[in-house]
């Protein structure tokens, strides 16, 4: 059992499959010799040599193309988009090549590949390197799509997104590179497709996902010490989507609300909101609620940004009103 | 080559016109090719002609839907290609890539019937015109939007190259995508990379409706930018099927041999309009017709004829070429049509599409 | 009044307000010569010249980056993006830059520009061309999202379009350019941000979008036949949303359905499903249902294509299933 | 320039030198320069420099969030150029864009005040270091994605082309720049439609942490692609402000004057790490020193002197700047916080972020 940073669990899970299987190989820009930008990849290229981990020019087209045609022809690549608002510049690749390849030609093509990207606000970076876009993945059939919350998730969930023959995009939570956890010693692999309960409770059913777990469970302690009973959902795979899990706890508390960093509207929140008004709409007890961020782009000064994220106050009040009614 | 960003009423631009009048091509010799490679040559000509006319006289026919963009006129370049790569080499082409999918010994049945949407086309018809793929044969993929395919072709490549599998990549794209981002990605990550690729241009003259010249700032699309990724320029005559093959086998042996990526500039002409619903009113008659004489079927034979091949072998050939159209024809046709099941496979690799439990 | 086809319509629009405001500018691949691919731009080059029409190079992102630097500095650009598939490879322009600029600048900028596109599916033209993408742009702050589903509805909303100042993603969908309809003589120009009804109905709100607008009429006939009176929402505008009218429908007829042509996971409906089970639960008698074409890409063959798309069967199917239990 | 794809251990690279001793850079005859412009330029080089210092500093106090990248080094390409432009001309920076925002003569305590996230910042805070704008000033603003401005600049550009203005668009951008597809698409638009562009890439020799001639297939990676779009090469000097202002003449009038886009490059060197996280340890230090010998703000007042400018008012403008910076640096800190409300401001032309009635 070892404490490491989400930051090194990337590191960690990567190396673990990288050592398994020597199809899988690692390209992006500054991966290899500076260890990535937020150092989720430092060691990678010490252990594994220039060609397995490789430093390519700012060109996210031909980054996510070469890992496709990898990907089709016997590789096993991890890809890294660096922050994941860059994705809107190969999106074609993501979306149109990528996701529709094994589809269209009938299953013919495999595609097991994994792209890791940095997500997130909360670290005062403005608009254009601070989005959630994991509703922009959901969206799109073809791609499955994690992201974890704890150190352990991510190295159980890398070593699940390496060993899939579908495209991964794996999301890490910018906010949470340098948060601590236990990771037990050895082979670690989840199962994709997994939502967890992170606390169990009674009077609603709360789901959240990557920064806003912390944040939803420490609303949840506060909400406990007023006699507010919460189970706290991390979904952790938006796709393929644990329904068994979301709903079966719907089932026993009648109440949903999600928390969501992304803005507002057609956030993954509203895909869990609409399944549940379509598929247990006789368990709920009351409006659904989603807790989001609004509907803008995120301002960089740090009181606008804390402003408008869901932090724990927000989370506490919108649950207790929404409870209380 | 028109002159570039020449302003002109629409329609009115500079005729295109054929390697043998444009001086900026250099034409490599086509001598030297064995005979029986030339007659391979004029078959696999004859079958993408063929082929393409059927393919034509089906969407009037209203047997073939949605769309479709056909070859006619530019079977050269494929065919030669396809004569002179290694049988586990790979091929990557764009939405007009019957010919390139047929190059590679795809046969014409399974083709044809994804023309039609039947149960017994190349992907039972989930794929259709525009994303032809045989993996069997090294086809992988025909790509609908442009660009990408340039990126991908790469990835090919590089995964031969750390495989050490001497597998060659040959990447198929038109003049006009050379203007798109995903070119300008892909070459120069080729080039960094000395990735096993070959990228060849086949350089119509036209991007859809609009004169390549008219919205490139050079005269030759690709050629004039091998240099930007420290490449040679390579601009041939696309319609002569020697050139097309001598300058594939000089292509391939320098990606083999661990040279690099090449950029080849084919120059060629199509007969018919984009696709199905252009007639290509934009090109002048005068034009169309200097490059109807300059068919690459028909300098092909007249040269085989020259070389002392007898007539009525070329005709046994090209009718044996029609029976196996017919033939794939009526395949296709009795066709069943796909299962509808099917439109719920194989989206994941578990064969099936489910996104939830 | 004339009758117009939704593509000649498309024209009519532009031609209306090139003619009274000479800021306004076309720019696309094929739209100035050829009139454009769908001929929704013809003859706009013969009236307004070179200066004001531009045929383009293929290269969406120049295109569009074209597009928002003349709008940021007196121009009111329409851009067309030829087949929506195609927003993939000008995704950052649209999104993290035309969308997010005024935001970011405080209000500096603004930014009066239109893209139309070619969307939707039904013409047998395989999985990257024929996605129906509204909901990608939905899920994007800073976007308006306009899909009219008539021909008067197209001169009057496009006519609105490029009077907005905020930029907005103007859809026409494909499989309804040969449709014919009257159109009013004169200059049309419609209010940005209103649905319409096109039925009314009492049994239940059923809301529809560009193609799937005429399918649903067709089904709330047959429904009819049947004693099932739907009221039909054609939603028109995404952003802005009309939710006073949807609502108000809902609060009526305690019923929702949404049918949608894109694939199922975050389609526009799951955020008017939410919406409505957030905002008017008390008033909903049973589930909410979303109609859509399963989470798939779209398959080329005919046959294939309709067993997937929502048809009038199908929509009958489910409205009759979803009122009955 | 370090040999471009020579593979190397990380970090063991060849030096990359400044020009004086890289012969493959043009040196502009950096004569000719009036006094006053001397001494204006003198000034702004002063203003870069200790606003950048300052804003290290800052961070430092960790009163800087988020990230920010600094020109510490680079001054003289911005100021060459913002000495050189029309007051109505634009200019369109990336992330590394204090500068170029201050070279147009906006003032420093709004600028220094976005930085510190205050509700007197130029965007009152919704932007950041990384988006800084002045419309009022031709600063159409600071892109933090690689490529995209470059498309943009061409926009203003046809813009100022219709409406006859005779504006011209200045876009900076870096040299790791140059290998992304938004370059490609935008230089050949830009030629295509003949758009009065400048187009200037600040050759720093890196893309963040990694060797410009790593990853890119020729030595030069502007000026060795100009040819691709029909333009000349050029690359300069980017460490010396006369031949930088110079240069900047030379292409706005070129393009002012219906010449169409120009490509510069402009050779330089960043003194600290790619931004506020980097300590910049790929690089040797034999390479650091000779580039801090080579200095834009050493060199140039080794010049004035040489030219008979007295010391003395060489400091006294120094000084004078220096007041400026804490000036501003006071006004920026006792700047108020937003608004909260302003969060919910003006993503609409409304003033509103209202999606729905
Ligand atoms: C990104 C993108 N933009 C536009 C199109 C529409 N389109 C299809 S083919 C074509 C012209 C391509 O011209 P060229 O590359 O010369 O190939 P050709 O069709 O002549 O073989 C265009 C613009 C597309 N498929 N993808
Ligand atoms: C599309 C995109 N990819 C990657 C990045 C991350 N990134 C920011 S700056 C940078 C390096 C840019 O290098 P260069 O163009 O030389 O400019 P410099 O920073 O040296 O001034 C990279 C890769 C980005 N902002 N956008
Ligand atoms: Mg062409
Ligand atoms: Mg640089």
């Amino acid at each position: 059992m070892a404490q490491l940073t989400y930051r090194e669990a990337v590191a960690r899970g990567i190396a673990q499959e990288m050592r398994r299987d020597e199809r899988v190989v690692l390209v992006g820009e500054d991966v290899a010799g500076a260890g990535g930008v937020f150092k989720t990849t430092a060691g990678l290229l010490e252990e594994f040599g220039h060609d397995r981990v490789v430093d390519t020019p700012i060109a996210e087209q031909a980054i996510l193309g070469a890992a496709m045609g990898a990907a089709m022809t016997g590789l096993r690549p991890i890809a890294e988009i660096m922050f994941s608002d860059f994705f809107a510049v190969c999106w074609d690749i993501v979306v149109n090549e990528i996701a529709k390849m094994r589809y269209m030609t009938n299953g013919q093509v495999t595609m097991p590949l994994v792209i890791k990207s940095g997500n997130g606000g909360g670290l005062r970076m403005g608009a254009q390197h601070s989005q959630a876009v994991e509703n922009w993945a959901m969206a799109v059939p073809g791609l499955k799509v994690v992201t974890p919350s704890t150190p352990e998730d991510v190295v159980g969930l890398m070593a699940a997104a390496v060993r899939s023959d579908d495209p991964v995009l794996f999301f890490e939570h910018k906010g949470l590179y340098a948060l601590k956890g236990e990771v037990p010693d050895g082979e670690i692999v989840h199962e994709l497709g997994k939502a967890r309960i992170r606390r169990p409770g009674r009077d609603a059913t709360v789901v959240a996902l990557g920064l806003m777990v912390g944040r939803t469970l420490a609303a949840a302690d506060m909400l406990a010490q007023e006699g507010i009973d919460v189970e706290v959902i991390d979904v952790q795979s938006l796709v393929p989507l644990d329904t068994q899990t979301i709903l079966g706890s719907i089932s026993r508390t009648s109440r949903l609300f999600t928390v969501e960093e992304n803005p507002r509207l057609l956030g993954w929140g509203a895909e869990i909101v609409s399944i549940a008004a379509e598929e247990c709409f006789w368990d709920l007890d009351m409006p659904c609620r989603r807790i989001t961020t609004p509907h803008i782009p995120l301002p960089s000064a740090d009181s606008l940004e804390d402003s408008v994220l869901p932090s724990v106050d927000r989370i506490v009040q919108e649950i207790r009103k929404g409870v209380n009614t | 080559m028109s002159n570039p960003l020449a302003r002109h009423r629409y329609g009115e631009h500079a005729a295109v016109l054929p390697p043998a009048v444009d001086t900026t091509v250099t034409t490599v010799p086509g001598g030297d090719v064995p005979d029986e490679i030339r007659l391979a040559l004029y078959r696999r000509l004859e079958e993408l002609r063929q082929f393409e006319k059927r393919a034509y006289d089906l969407f009037m026919q209203q047997l073939v839907k949605g769309t479709s963009h056909l070859s006619l006129g530019m079977e050269a370049i494929s065919a030669g290609f396809g004569a002179a790569m290694r049988a586990d080499d790979y091929t990557l082409a764009t939405y007009r890539g019957h010919a390139h999918t047929l190059s590679r010994g795809v046969p014409m049945t399974p083709v044809l019937a994804e023309l039609l949407g039947r149960g017994n086309g190349l992907m039972a018809g989930k794929g259709g015109s525009m994303h032809l793929t045989s993996i069997e044969h090294g086809v992988l993929g025909c790509y609908a939007i442009i660009g990408a395919h340039l990126c991908v072709a790469n990835g090919a490549a590089w995964s031969a190259k750390i495989r050490k599998s001497g597998q060659v990549t040959v990447c198929f794209f038109g003049d006009g995508t050379t203007n798109i981002g995903a070119f300008h990605e892909a070459l120069n990550y080729a080039a960094v990379f000395s990735l096993p690729v070959v990228f060849v241009c086949e350089n119509n003259g036209y991007m859809e409706y609009t004169p390549i010249g008219d919205i490139t700032a050079v005269p030759r699309p690709a050629a004039d930018r091998a240099a930007a990724y420290g490449l040679e320029p390579i601009c041939v005559d696309g319609n002569d099927v020697d050139v097309m093959y001598q300058t594939a086998r000089a292509a391939l042996q320098h990606a083999r041999e661990g040279g690099g990526p090449v950029l080849v500039e084919a120059i060629t002409y199509r007969h018919g309009g984009h696709s199905r619903a252009d007639p290509g009113k934009y090109r002048s008659s005068a034009e169309v017709a200097a490059w109807m004489d300059y068919d690459p079927l028909t300098i092909y034979r007249r040269r085989l004829l020259q070389l002392g091949i007898p007539d009525d072998e070329l005709d046994r050939i090209r009718d044996a070429v029609r029976a196996n159209v017919d033939l794939a024809t009526e395949e296709a046709k009795a066709g069943p049509l796909p299962d509808l099941s099917s439109a719920m496979t194989d989206l994941w690799a578990d064969g099936g599409s489910e996104w939830r439990n």
